[in-house]
């Protein structure tokens, strides 16, 4: 069953009236509307959520990279508010809730951290979910977030030593293309820098 | 209701310093008989008691997301195979699901039976395999799991018959599947779902009955059902602690609303009752099965306005998911609409379903660790990706 | 040492069997090849099945799979072999006491196969440890395995193991261990092991894609 | 452990003589009941292998090995190809014009992940998925590295392998052939016929112009 | 040297009854031939004697390898190896070569000689333990006087070889295996030899020889008078065939070398021809042990029915041990492991109190029997051991009453 998005953002308006939540529309068929959730308020709404609106089940925290803010402009995860005008680019999370004893979902909320360098910050969800503990140690992993509140963050895909974030999509990947009998595209150009006599 | 005193994050551990030469610090894997591929976990004993566990990912890390948002949509669909690679079908399922919903494709009625036909075939070969590994992990010199391999060879041709493919099947396309049942396709399927009774009679008498496995695992492993639900658990872990919550009942996906089975549910939520709950849905799936093939209509098997080249869907974005055989298998798909997915991102069970692998273990013996990791059924190309 | 063919045939003609001390370690060798017990991905699902009923690898002596290197004479790697486990990958390799044998079974095993782009998937596992039989295929049918077994059986039947051209394990020079490469801040440092490692250079006519 | 009433009796141990009994039914049955000997002594016997069963592409030709390709290096296989492993250099005659066939064809089997997604999407029937599986080899780098030699198969081989497919594609080619044919006669006849009509129109004239001049 | 007893009787070179003993006759008689020394007569006498139980066991050690894993394969509705040499009758050699021939690597942590020392020290306790069991009627290699006694003693050193093989890898999961090991011993050692104590009181003798020769006869007339056709000597055989499982270190007792969750246990750091002789000892070990408990309880050499002491008595030593041995592996192939705390638990507080009653019961038996009241003797050990036996049924119900789960279905 889909979720009435708009009474849980009545919800959490009436319970948290400080909480900045917007909602985001969806241009897709899916019909799966989010609400943007500010940082400040991240947890307190997610508590809101568990205890009152039953959305027991934080099913799923998904990490998305926007460097370039035109694109998100673009993609229309951005709606219509105050986060339009974005000069760099950011780093979301996003959460799918559900509730298993009312058996809705799922509940789509979004954080954004500041920007994509030492401020790419979102409060951690832990001491609400459990299940976000390794999804954001992922998250961190692999995009850099940096779960401020998480008791345990480090690497948990990637080896400690390693220090990219390699799921931005400007990560560039070490290059080791020696022997590529069928390069295409980018695999190409890498693979012709090893035999620079056949360039 | 949960309250954040009642769920300490880390459980206790020793305290630093504390008489630590008593301790001994063992890495279990990531090559380790018993831990189904390549997963660690840092194990801390006293005698042979655990006082901590931590689990270490990545060593199957494989980047399917990075991939997949290299590449068009089609061509993930082979990469799901991959992810839980005992049973891809069910992963091609909820792929071709999550891009149906992002851009709005209707699957023909065949269609959906075929699907639904081949995820149940899926949860048999897995819950079946699991019967067999977690005999394996206790212990058992293999003759479980060669009697569940002796079967899963019988559904394993009949997926080479129809895919082409024994395990990586890429069978499902959006808006259908790839091509039609063979002639005398379902007529086998019938054979199979009547012999298979038999068959989990005697895996029951097998393994049900058998003191040591009473004994190995009763009591072992369970947790509050809050503090399940509360960690993401799902599927028949979650069941087996007494929560009503399967998606395919709950939030109805393809056809299952047409289909009438049960869902088992246990009370303790023990390494037992986790058994007991696959052995009974897969006599659920039996039922699903025969109805399915009674049901399954003519018709078209792919949408036949869905294209192969070029797919491009909306702008947008969709969460849709299913029950997988080992629990809540999701994808997160974000479109901007080009070929190429924007995000795509695998929610996958076996992975969340290990957020309280070490609140389950504490207290208990490194014996019980493999038995409580088995019991979770994890598979490593799901679990790290 | 070695036996004049013809003569060993006309022997076996008349009931007198032959063998030279090599071909009888040789054979020995080939016929007790035990498996580490050691899965990576997908493929080892296939080697499962291989050692289940209905392909049966202990009909080649083959099926005891030990759990410990060191009991272990062949390395089947079946799997993608990550950057983040290489190295475990390796010292397991050089756990192993002489003489083993590698099969790379699948194609992430042989060059990382279809997650060869990923950042964190070694392009084949021969940049580091010598491979003696690959088997492509994503993954190979059971029959596959049988049949790449076969292969090495039949290359460990003629390896020789005195003289110049003596295989590795037999050389006193050869290398038993291999370097276990290190996680390094982007990659794995080396990144190959240039020693075993050398690929042809690929020469193309036209070069366009 | 806390105890409870039992409802039935059973003596200790029951359910392991019950295991035993499984194993040991299933090792007497091994002698003699065909399907708890499953055991297919793989390299004198082999398990029937479905038709539909697909490991590594092939291409199909038709006679003649170079000339009788069907492949039109169209590249569209290469773009879709999902772990990038077929790599197509098109065929130019020395003007640079296209020959619509591959100079070269190149698999790399230890990247192909057996998808099928080329066979799918070739417009041409050209690339189809084999069944060949005994590929082994200590040849990492040649042993796997198809070229159009080791790739080009017959269409009979093709009819042998997957006879239901082959010869649906062989009757669509057939009939395509025969419209082709007969929009090729069909466009001959409406040359020819024009022509006759021109020549017709032609010799009206001259008879016109004769007649003129006459 | 009145330590061996004398129950030889002069040979007849020519009967089966003594072919197992014709290479030590015949090096007897050469060597008195040629008017050796009786001293050295006597003993290249032994030691051939011993040669040929070795040379017994170790091919019975490399049918057995064979054997099991043919067993174990039509288990599980598999073939088995049968490629190398006529149904893979060459499979022991090949692995045997290939053993020979691998590298032993010896870890830098290990401590040198205690690593080199227990393979050795587990074969040699085995193979003196063969030493001293009858395997016919006229063909006991070493007899002695208080052969059960130095199979214990012998027996128990196992265990310590596999305490030293954990210590000595300097690793992780060959020394939890260690500590397993010596646990298991320490529990196990006592039921085993609890249960065989009914049989020195009811034989009054800890000779071998003379405990089988005393299961000898039929009661009834056909019911042979094993000790295992008791009702003292059915529980004591049963418990001592579990305990001798637990001694063998096999499934569902395996726990020193649990694969899955220790790797190997003790014998995971070693390689080559040291691991194929701890392979070798336990296999010589499970011999042993079934060995003894044959001549314990199953009357040895006896023929099970009468009239079939034409056959040579070994062929039924080796018949019985062959169908102990089958057990062994039916039970492999069908078990799961169980854990360390429930093996601990189920040794002291079953096995031990349970072998304890069985001493009870085999004096009365004893007694009452040596006084002609065989009814009585029925009546009242009969009763005895069934009283625990009904404790431990009713415990068990009720734990498994608690252990029944009931599963509910949502629609």
């Amino acid at each position: 069953m889909s979720v009435d998005i708009g009474a849980a953002l009545q919800g959490i308006h009436a319970a948290l009236p400080a909480a900045k939540v917007a909602m985001r529309t969806n241009p897709g068929p899916s019909n799966q509307h989010s609400l943007l959730v500010g940082n400040e308020s991240l947890v307190d709404v997610l508590r809101f959520l568990r205890d009152h609106l039953d959305f027991d089940l934080l099913s799923n925290v998904s990490g998305v990279d926007w460097p370039d803010p035109a694109k998100a402009d673009a993609v229309a995860v951005f709606g219509e508010g105050e986060e339009t005008a974005r000069e760099h680019g950011f780093l979301e999370v996003v959460y799918h809730l559900y509730s298993t004893s009312r058996r809705v979902g799922p509940l789509v909320l979004r954080a954004r951290s500041a920007d994509r360098g030492e401020n790419a910050c979102v409060p951690s969800v832990v001491s609400v979910f459990r299940s976000a503990e390794f999804q954001e140690r992922e998250i961190f992993d692999l995009y850099g977030v940096i779960f401020t509140g998480h008791p345990d963050l480090r690497r948990i895909l990637m080896w400690d030593e390693f220090v990219d974030h390699p799921m931005r999509k400007d990560y560039v990947a070490p290059d080791d293309y020696e022997y590529e009998p069928t390069p295409h595209d980018d695999v190409l150009v890498k693979a012709k820098r090893h035999y620079p006599a056949e360039s | 209701m949960i309250s954040d005193s009642s769920m300490p994050y880390s459980a206790p551990t020793l305290a630093p310093g504390a008489d630590d030469d008593q301790l001994l610090h063992v890495s279990l894997g990531p090559q380790h008989p018993s831990t189904h591929g390549v997963f660690r976990m840092n194990v801390v004993l006293d005698g042979e008691t655990v006082v901590s566990l931590k689990p270490v990912f990545g060593y199957l890390h494989r980047n399917h997301e990075k991939i997949a948002e290299g590449v068009t949509y089609l061509s993930s669909m082979p990469y799901t195979d991959r992810l839980d690679y005992i049973c891809p079908l069910s992963n091609n399922w909820a792929y071709a699901h999550a891009v149906e919903k992002l851009a709005g494709i209707e699957v023909p009625e065949r269609a959906e039976y075929m699907r639904v036909i081949l995820a149940e075939l899926t949860r048999l070969i897995n819950h079946t395999a699991f019967m067999g590994f977690i005999l394996g992990d206790m212990g058992a010199w293999g003759s479980a799991l060669m009697y569940a391999f002796r079967e899963r060879e019988l559904i394993l041709d009949l997926f080479e018959d129809l895919t082409g493919a024994r395990m990586m099947a890429n069978f499902m396309r959006f808006g259908g599947c790839r091509n039609d049942l063979p002639a005398g396709w379902a007529e086998k399927c019938s054979v199979l779902v009547d012999d298979y009774g038999p068959f989990l009679d005697e895996m029951e008498k097998f393994l049900v009955g058998n003191e040591i496995l009473l004994a190995r695992c009763q009591d072992v492993g369970q947790l509050p059902k809050e503090t399940l639900i509360n960690g993401g658990i799902t599927g028949p872990m979650l069941r087996a602690a007494g929560v009503n919550y399967d998606i395919r009942k709950a939030e109805p996906y393809g056809i299952y609303e047409r289909f009438s089975f049960r869902i088992p549910l246990g009370d303790k939520g023990d390494c037992y009752d986790r058994i007991m709950i696959r052995f009974l849905e897969m006599r659920e799936s039996l039922k699903i099965l025969r109805q399915a093939l009674d049901q399954l209509p003519e018709g078209e098997y792919v949408n036949p306005k869905a294209k192969i080249r070029g797919f491009k869907p909306p702008v947008g974005e969709a969460y849709a998911r299913i029950e997988g055989p080992k629990g809540e298998l999701g994808f997160h798909l974000i479109s901007d609409g080009t070929v190429n997915p924007y995000r795509y991102r695998v929610r996958p069970p076996s992975f969340i379903n290990l957020t309280l692998l070490e609140d389950m273990c504490l207290g208990l013996d490194l014996a019980d660790v493999v038995i409580i990791l088995g019991s979770i059924d994890i598979v490593l190309g799901e679990v790290d990706r | 040492m070695a036996i004049d063919p013809q003569l060993a045939a006309d022997l076996k003609s008349q009931g007198v069997h032959v063998t030279s001390f090599e071909q009888l370690i040789n054979w020995g060798r080939s016929s007790s090849l035990w498996p580490l017990q050691f899965g990576l991905a997908c493929c080892a699902i296939e080697m499962i099945a291989a050692t289940m009923a209905k392909y049966d690898m202990a009909r080649f002596g083959a099926e005891v799979f030990r759990p410990s290197p060191r009991q272990a004479d062949l390395m089947i790697v079946a799997g993608t072999v990550t950057k983040k486990m290489a190295p475990q990958v390796v010292r397991l390799y050089n756990q192993m006491a002489e003489p083993k044998y590698v099969i790379a079974m699948g194609a992430c095993a042989i060059s990382g196969g279809p997650f060869k782009d990923g950042y964190n998937v070694l392009k084949g596992i021969d940049r580091f440890i010598p491979v003696d039989v690959v088997i492509p295929g994503c993954p190979p049918r059971p029959e596959a395995l049988l049949e790449g077994l076969m292969t090495l059986r039949d290359k460990i039947a003629k390896e020789k193991l005195m003289g110049k051209h003596r295989v590795r394990h037999a050389d006193p020079n050869g290398a038993a261990s291999f370097p276990v490469p290190e996680y390094g801040a982007h990659d794995l440092e080396p990144a190959v092991n240039r020693d075993i490692w050398n690929p042809p250079a690929i020469t193309r006519e036209g070069g366009e894609a | 452990m806390k105890t409870g009433k039992p409802t039935r009796w059973v003596l200790p141990g029951l359910g392991l003589f019950q295991g035993l009994a499984v194993t040991g039914k299933n090792m007497v049955q091994s002698f003699y009941k065909k399907e708890r000997m499953t055991t297919v002594q793989y390299p004198e016997e082999r398990a029937p292998i479905s038709p539909n069963f697909r490991n590594f592409p092939f291409l199909v030709y038709d006679k003649d090995p170079k000339a009788g390709l069907r492949c039109t290096a169209c590249s569209i296989c290469e773009k879709e190809c999902p772990p990038q492993c077929i790599y197509i250099v098109l065929d130019r005659d020395e003007n640079g014009k296209s020959l619509k066939r591959p100079k070269v064809f190149d698999i790399d089997l230890s990247v192909c992940m057996n998808c099928g997604i080329c066979s799918e999407v070739c417009p041409f029937d050209s690339i189809y998925m084999d069944g060949e599986y005994e590929l082994s080899t200590d040849d990492r780098f040649g042993g796997l590295l198809f070229g159009l030699d080791r790739l080009s198969k017959s269409a009979e081989y093709h009819m042998k392998l997957r006879p239901e497919q082959a010869s649906e594609v062989m009757a669509r080619r057939k009939a395509d052939e025969e419209k082709k044919a007969a929009a090729a006669a069909a466009k001959l006849a409406k040359a020819k016929a024009d022509a006759e009509a021109k020549k017709a129109e032609a010799e009206a004239k001259a008879a016109e112009g004769k007649g003129e001049d006459a | 040297m009145n330590l061996f007893a004398a129950i030889s009787t002069e040979p007849a070179l020519w009967s089966p009854e003594w072919l197992p003993r014709l290479p030590q006759r015949l090096v007897e008689m050469l060597l008195g031939f040629l008017g050796a020394p009786e001293w050295l007569v006597s003993i290249a006498g032994f030691l051939v004697a011993a040669g040929t139980v070795v040379g017994v066991f170790l091919g019975g050690f490399a049918l057995l390898s064979l054997i099991e894993r043919k067993t174990l394969a039509r288990i599980q509705n598999r073939i088995g190896p049968n490629r190398a040499g006529w149904f893979g009758i060459l499979q022991p050699v090949a692995d045997g070569i290939k053993m020979l021939t691998k590298e032993d690597i010896v870890p830098a942590k290990a401590e040198k000689f205690l690593h080199l020392l227990a393979p050795i020290l587990i074969v040699v306790p085995a193979i003196l333990a063969l030493g001293v069991i009858p395997y016919g009627r006229e063909w006991t290699p070493v007899s002695l006087e208080l052969g059960l006694l130095f199979f214990f003693a012998v027996g128990s050193l196992t265990e310590l070889s596999v305490f030293i093989a954990g210590w000595a890898s300097g690793s992780k999961f060959p020394m939890l295996g260690a500590m397993r090991a010596i646990s298991q011993m320490v529990s196990y050692e006592l039921p085993l030899i609890i249960s065989a104590l009914g049989v020195v009181m009811v034989s009054g003798t800890l000779s071998l020889p003379l405990i089988v020769e005393q299961q000898g006869g039929f009661h009834l007339g056909f019911i042979p008078a094993w000790n295992l056709f008791t009702p003292w000597g059915f529980f004591a055989g049963i418990l001592f065939f579990i305990c001798s499982i637990a001694e063998a270190n096999r499934c569902p007792f395996d726990l020193p070398e649990g694969e899955s969750e220790i790797v190997a246990g003790h014998m995971t750091e070693y390689s080559g021809f040291k691991y194929a002789l701890f392979f070798m000892g336990e296999y010589l070990g499970l011999f042993a042990i079934s060995a003894l408990g044959i001549t314990l309880f199953l009357g040895g050499w006896q023929a099970p029915l009468p009239g079939l002491g034409f056959l040579p008595s070994w062929i039924w030593f080796f018949g019985k041990l062959a169908i102990v041995i089958f057990m062994f592996l039916w039970i492999r192939g069908t078990y799961p492991r169980v854990r360390i705390d429930q093996l601990m638990r189920f040794a002291w507080l079953c096995m031990i109190p349970m072998a304890l009653l069985t001493l009870p019961a085999a004096g009365i038996w004893t007694i009452l029997n040596r006084d002609g009241h065989g009814f009585l003797a029925w009546a009242i050990t009969v009763p005895l051991l069934l009283i625990p036996c009904v404790i431990v049924t009713v415990i068990f119900n009720r734990r498994l009453a608690s252990a029944n789960r009931t599963y509910r279905f949502a629609e």
